[in-house]
């Protein structure tokens, strides 16, 4: 391995290989050959030793083996995308090296790559495509949803449903803006040339696509009726395609490790000089802060998933009341990490927000300390609360009192998140931009989402409105309200500098409108369908109910419809129409938009030195964030402290 | 790439798009036993049903199961049963599984049958001794519920693989029930018959086509 | 360190400069310290609500007796891996490499020696993970535990590895500063005593819970 | 409402908040007002019970809190977007207001107060006269509401897929009906034979998880004679969607005769329960044959 490195600036041989020798190798063909391969012997052996367990027997249903399938599987994916030939080079004492991996052409998409940028249009990709099978699942759910009694799918199909639809937007949602644009953007945020861990990073992505597929798999072993929260003894007792979903959330806890592990040993280490605490962007902060969370919630969750499959496949009791385990000690361990994970999902839409403030507002960040302040407030704050799921469980009924103050104490550092966008909007020059509509936007659906999670915290309203609608609207205006449109505004704001094309500003806009509008109408009514007696889950409800849900159902179709824009236009704007978008489209004073488009493999030609902080617009005098010297070039040399 | 090249790539992708989401929605989510009309009888319907301790067959061989059994006498594997609105319904259950036992001994009375009675080969009982139920035939949004004697466990000839015939070991309970407005409603099992799940509440037990299913009243 | 205009010469000259590299390490295995300690003290939460809440008595039935021989063992072979691997550290700081080599492999095959007393442990105990609140935290806790050792001590066997690997590197001509590597062993040796020592403290503690009280 | 302010932006800012505050307030009083006045009585889970009316009371309390902070950050976001636009493709600096100071203090201060007064009044609504606002607390409650008579047991079992109720003082009758006395204070034993349900009637202003091997108490004084709905409010499996049923509230005398009769209608199966228990640990335990 340490002898290739030194071909690397040697010119290229001037006969291409033929097409298909280049497909041959650690790459995403060898990968999904080996993964499939890996499930079938992973299950054969799976099989053959559970033969003569008693545990196994006569269910049809061997999970032993369904598990053996499911790590095999991604164990040849691994080996597959080359993952093992770095440590098991370094376990024969081979030196440590980054060489091979970060390379040009299109083919670093489709296989282990080092650079930052590269697995941050991996994880865009990937998200964006389970995002749209996951919200495909809403559209049935509403479906079904259209009458009060089943009619579409028979109830387990309907659970089914909702548990795919909950879990996979969980999963991808947990990295859908630390994935595609932490993993591409804080690196050059900071001034480095790549995260601290380049092969971390690239494990942690690769990591994503096997956990959403194996998830799909529940469909082909009789889906899991469950929903995202795989309460256990329920997940004791359920079918196969409980095994893929415990499998997928566990592999999605150990991404969310990784991930969280590398971004806050990157922002730790690897800023540029100058680059000092209070001029970190704001988006660096909110990615800080989610990173500590899923350090310490993620494996919580893994362990927790361990737990239920031991239960499952080595007769344990962790949850068997009868057998000297405990219901609650799911609930308890799961909301340690479910409550935290609230706050994985909105931080980062909160550090989006407050970045795309300033630039289309032309001002500075209103109150950056505060803003940082009340970020790592909700950070500490997250891990205090998670009794609050467990109002009404039975729970200690003395501890209530203290998860209801803790629980409402985060609308504080909350708040002040409210007080940064307001201020920086005051006395601005607004433009109203995609990007910057969806910000705006996201104030008023959090706003609406915090507020409702008020009703939540205080135990009296908790009791009626607990595992009913009211939650369901709650959490899909903080998370989708919240997170998925600060997700679109970093996309409308930051994927030209990523792919170095516009979008179609028309179709954008219609997106915007279509999906503000109908997402209010969407979850709005829940709030009152909730409030009403309807629980969580269900398919079969009060006929009074169905004048709402039918309204519901209708704009929930709509508001698909309007991600379909989005598609289109992604797809029309980078295949077909092909507008080349300037290196700063948005008159940013981010340190990623004093880069050429697109930007090198290398980010910068030398290590910038910051001189400013990112927000300074209007400021009498602000230097520029860093003095960058002549245009960098791909593949200039090595670093310099 | 010419505009015509990525149009047509585009148009594939959306077409393969197109198909997966099609093969899901056929194959998984409106999957589904194929409903069983019961056969009409002086005043309603007959509908006659056994259960068997082992289906024998793909996908679950070992799964205990409901079969019931249509006009001209064939045996189906499905748990949707169409019956008449506003009529009497008349069960007739061909028991050929042994006693598991209630969880909750309040399911060995009978409920919501015509006269609160049901015959376990010829006799009239109101209830059975808990342990000897083997499943109960449930509606409870019609508040029918009726549990089912399960054979010796050392009877002779036991049946194994669905369906099961007249000679082998089993016991016949008839109940009538009846019906009013037409609506859909599930049915299922109280006994926790699951066997080897933890429980005896996991597979067939959650599983429409086995322990659980829909009486469709039209 | 090669400055920007210099052609690139040696292989680690596309990292890094060894003091970040270092500072990646420390800041790193902090972190997966501390996610290490989090997985692992769900089951310690396990245990101590399972045994409070002692569910239908079924907390820690009287025929479930683990092996004390075994457990003791256990516990020696984690703080000998833990004493073996300091004062390799110590040796790494006085530059004696051979030293390191000794104790650090010494740590290994400790570790290496509790994994395998972990596996015996779990073929030997004579009640099933069935048998109620206690059996299922021992049995989950030494299925995860082993799982956690045998990963740290991959990292563990890697830097026995390298620093083999670094005398040799002594006699490789090509590389422009050949120092480079065993400059970045040491910080790799500090950075991995925190992750070990995390792992042994745990390991302790699971001794005392499960065996001793 | 804002738009006609809009040509008035001047270039100080005391205008634009001195409007502000305007706007805000008016707004604040009539949706206040609508809150309280127009919603506040057709606000769930009404009246049907004393622990119902406390929820409501906070439901009210709670709107009528929320309506002004939506307002001001609706008014405000709004005003901004009106006043503040920048039309044309100009690329102009706004002023550059860092922030800090005595307005970070006073929103820290306020949001605070605002926050622990709200858990203040949680609080006291739990240990209020309802004892815990119709709750699940556990088996051990905060404390156990007052009334003439000692608090009637009922044992709500969940299991997969159905409701019934036990009456340990009417010889542990199990029913698949729930019928209870109005007036009185009624304590629900909650649990469940299987995996967790959670026992949910929303007039009543009750919701009690059903926790296997777990007594879930929560206490409840409905106070007129009417019929409540029951659903099923934690995922519990393939039915949970249909495990709802329909409960009685009735007169002390007509409670008496219904228990009677179902004595008398269940005697077959009351023979055969266990007896009576706070929670049971159902046998088969594991992987039943």
């Amino acid at each position: 391995m340490s002898d290739v490195a030194f071909e690397q600036h040697a010119p290229r041989p001037a006969a291409a290989p033929p097409w298909w020798r280049r497909l041959i190798g650690f790459n995403l063909l060898a990968a999904s050959a080996l993964g499939i391969g890996g499930w079938f012997l992973g299950h054969w052996v799976g099989t053959r030793i559970t033969i003569g367990m008693d545990s196994q027997l006569g269910t049809d249903q061997n999970d032993i083996a369904t598990f053996m399938g499911f790590l095999f599987a991604v164990s040849g994916w691994l080996i597959g995308l080359g993952f093992l030939n770095y440590p098991l080079g370094r376990m024969l004492g081979r030196p440590p090296s980054l060489r091979e991996k970060e390379e040009e052409g299109p083919g670093r998409y489709f296989r282990l790559c080092t650079d930052h940028k590269v697995v941050g249009m991996q994880y865009f990709v990937t998200i964006l495509l389970f995002f749209l099978i996951a919200g495909l699942n809403a559209m049935f759910i509403r479906a079904e949803l259209l009458t009060p009694k089943e009619k579409l799918w028979n109830a387990n199909q309907y659970l089914s449903l909702v548990g795919l639809h909950g879990t996979m937007m969980l999963m991808m949602m947990s990295a859908a803006i630390l994935g595609p644009f932490a993993n591409y953007f804080v690196p050059i945020m900071i001034g480095a040339r790549r995260m601290a861990f380049p092969r971390l990073e690239s494990l942690s992505f690769w990591l994503v696509p096997p956990a959403g597929l194996i998830l799909l798999s529940a469909v082909a072993l009789g889906g899991f009726p469950t929903g995202w929260t795989g309460y256990a003894p329920l997940a004791n007792t359920a079918r196969a395609g409980m095994d893929a979903y415990l499998f997928a959330f566990a592999l999605i806890g150990l991404s969310m490790t990784i991930v969280g592990a590398n971004m806050l040993a990157t922002v730790l280490t690897m800023r540029a000089p100058g680059m000092t605490w209070t001029r970190l962007p704001i988006f660096v902060w909110g990615v800080i802060c989610t990173s500590v969370l899923m350090v310490l919630a993620a494996p919580v969750l893994f362990a927790t998933l361990s737990m239920v499959a031991l239960d499952r496949t080595a007769d344990t009791s962790f949850f068997l009341a009868s057998a000297g385990g405990s219901p609650f000690l799911y609930t308890n361990l799961f909301w340690f990490f479910g409550h935290p994970e609230v706050y994985i999902l909105a931080l980062p839409g909160f550090g989006v927000v407050l970045e795309i403030l300033p630039v289309f507002s032309r001002k500075p960040l209103w109150g950056y300390r505060l803003a940082v302040a009340g970020m790592l407030g909700v950070t500490l704050l997250s891990f205090m609360v998670w009794q609050h799921h467990l109002f009404v469980s039975g729970m200690n009924a003395d501890l209530r009192p203290f998860y209801m103050l803790t629980t409402e104490l985060i609308s504080v550092p909350t708040g002040f998140i409210f007080l940064n966008g307001l201020g920086t909007l005051w006395r601005g020059r607004i433009r109203f931009t995609v990007p910057m509509l969806f910000a705006m936007a996201f104030f008023s659906n959090f706003l609406i989402g915090g507020l409702s999670g008020v009703f939540l915290s205080d135990v009296p309203s908790d009791v009626s409105t607990h595992g009913s609608y009211f939650v369901m609207a709650h959490f899909h205006y903080t998370i989708m309200g919240g997170l998925v449109f600060a997700l679109f505004a970093a996309t409308y704001y930051w994927l030209p500098k990523m792919t170095g094309l516009r979008f179609n500003e028309t179709l954008a806009k219609i997106h915007f409108w279509g999906m503000f509008v109908f997402f209010n109408f969407t979850f709005a009514p829940l709030f009152v369908a909730g409030m009403l007696g309807m629980p969580r889950r269900v398919s079969v409800y009060s006929s009074s109910l169905q004048g709402i849900n039918d309204f519901v159902s209708v704009s929930a179709f709509l508001l698909g419809l309007s991600m379909l824009v989005f598609l289109i236009n992604l797809v029309y704007s980078t295949v077909f129409a092909r507008v080349p978008a300037e290196a700063n489209p948005w008159h940013s004073r981010g340190l990623e938009f004093q880069l050429p488009t697109p930007i090198p493999v290398r980010n910068f030609e030398r290590t910038p030195v910051i001189e400013s902080g990112p927000y300074e617009y209007g400021v009498p005098g602000a230097p520029p964030v860093a003095a960058l010297g002549r245009p960098a070039v791909a593949g200039g040399g090595g670093s310099s402290p | 790439m010419s505009r015509g090249a990525r149009l047509l790539a585009v148009a594939g992708a959306t077409a393969v798009a197109v198909a997966l989401v099609a093969i899901y929605v056929a194959d998984f989510l409106a999957a589904n036993p194929t409903p069983l009309r019961a056969a009409p009888a002086p005043r309603g319907a007959q509908l006659t049903l056994q259960t068997v301790a082992s289906y024998g067959h793909d996908p679950h061989p070992d799964w205990v199961s409901y079969l019931a059994r249509d006009g001209s006498g064939k045996w189906h594997h499905t748990t949707i049963f169409k019956v008449p609105a506003h009529a009497l319904v008349r069960v007739t259950v061909y028991q050929y599984d042994t006693a598991t036992g209630l969880r909750n001994p309040f399911w060995s009375q009978v409920r919501g049958t015509v006269g609160n009675t049901m015959t376990v080969d010829g006799r009239t009982l109101h209830a059975l001794p808990p342990d000897d139920a083997s499943h109960t035939f449930a509606i409870p949004e019609l508040g029918v519920s009726v549990p089912l004697k399960g054979v010796g466990d050392n009877a002779p000839n036991q049946c194994s693989v669905a369906p099961c015939t007249a000679a082998q070991a089993h016991t016949t309970v008839t109940f009538t029930f009846r019906t009013g407005n037409p609506g859909r409603f599930r049915w299922q099992c109280f006994v926790p018959c699951a066997a080897s799940f933890v429980f005896g509440n996991g597979g067939p037990m959650q599983s429409i086509g086995w322990m659980d299913g829909y009486v469709q009243v039209v | 360190m090669s400055s920007a205009d210099a052609p690139i010469v040696s292989p680690y000259a596309e990292l890094e400069p060894p003091e970040i590299l270092a500072h990646n390490l420390q800041v790193g295995a902090r972190v997966m310290a501390a996610a290490q300690s989090f997985a692992l003290l769900a089951f310690v939460f396990a245990y101590f609500y399972l045994r409070t809440l002692n569910s239908n008595g079924a907390w820690r039935p009287r025929h479930v007796n683990p092996s004390a021989g075994i457990g003791v063992a256990l516990a020696a072979c984690l703080v000998l891996c833990a004493a073996a691997y300091f004062v390799g550290v110590r040796r790494l700081g006085d530059g004696t490499e051979r030293g390191w080599r000794i104790a650090a492999s010494a740590a290994l095959v400790f570790g290496l020696g509790a994994f395998g007393l972990i596996v015996a442990q779990l073929a030997s105990i004579e009640f099933g993970p069935t048998s109620g609140g206690y059996a299922s935290v021992f049995v989950g806790w030494h299925a995860f535990y082993a799982v956690n050792l045998l990963l740290v001590l991959v990292w563990l066997e890697t830097l026995v590895a390298q620093s083999l690997h670094t005398h040799t590197q002594h006699l490789a001509p090509e590389s422009g500063d050949v120092s480079a590597p065993f400059a970045v062993m040491r910080p790799a040796g500090d950075a991995f005593a925190v992750v070990l020592s995390v792992a042994i403290v745990l390991g302790l503690l699971g001794y005392l819970l499960l065996y001793v009280v | 409402m804002t738009s006609n302010l809009a040509p008035a932006a001047a270039p100080s800012g005391e205008p634009h908040i001195r409007r502000l505050i305007v706007i805000w307030v008016v707004l604040s009083a009539i949706g206040v007002a609508l809150v309280v006045f127009a919603l506040g009585p057709h606000m769930p889970p009404w009246t049907f019970s004393d622990e119902a009316r406390d929820q409501r009371n906070i439901n009210i309390m709670l709107a009528a809190l929320a309506t002004p902070v939506l307002l001001a950050v609706w008014m405000a976001l709004v005003y901004s977007i009106v006043a503040f636009r920048q039309r044309g493709v100009a690329i102009v600096d706004g002023t550059p207001i860092h922030g800090g100071g005595r307005l970070e203090v006073a929103w820290i201060v306020v949001t605070t107060l605002i926050v622990v007064s709200l858990a203040v009044a949680g609080t006291a609504a739990l240990f209020g006269t309802t004892k815990g606002a119709g709750g699940g607390q556990g088996p051990d409650p905060l404390a156990v509401p007052h009334g003439s008579l000692p608090p009637l047991q009922v044992q709500v079992i969940g299991q997969q897929w159905a409701w019934t109720f036990r009456y340990p003082a009417f010889g542990g009758v199990e029913t698949t009906q729930i019928a209870i006395p109005a007036g009185r204070v009624i304590a629900l034993h909650v649990t469940s034979l299987d995996v967790n349900h959670s026992f949910w009637a929303i007039r009543l202003g009750v919701k009690a998880d059903a926790i296997p091997g777990s007594d879930n108490v929560a206490f409840v004084r409905p106070r007129r004679p009417g019929s409540f709905r029951i659903r099923c409010a934690e995922l519990c499996g393939l039915w949970h969607g249909h495990m709802f049923t329909t409960g009685l509230v009735l007169t002390p005398a007509a409670f008496s005769s219904w228990i009677r009769r179902q004595v008398v209608a269940n005697a077959a199966a009351t023979r055969t329960l266990p007896p009576y228990s706070t929670h049971y640990f159902p046998e088969p335990l594991r992987r039943a044959g």
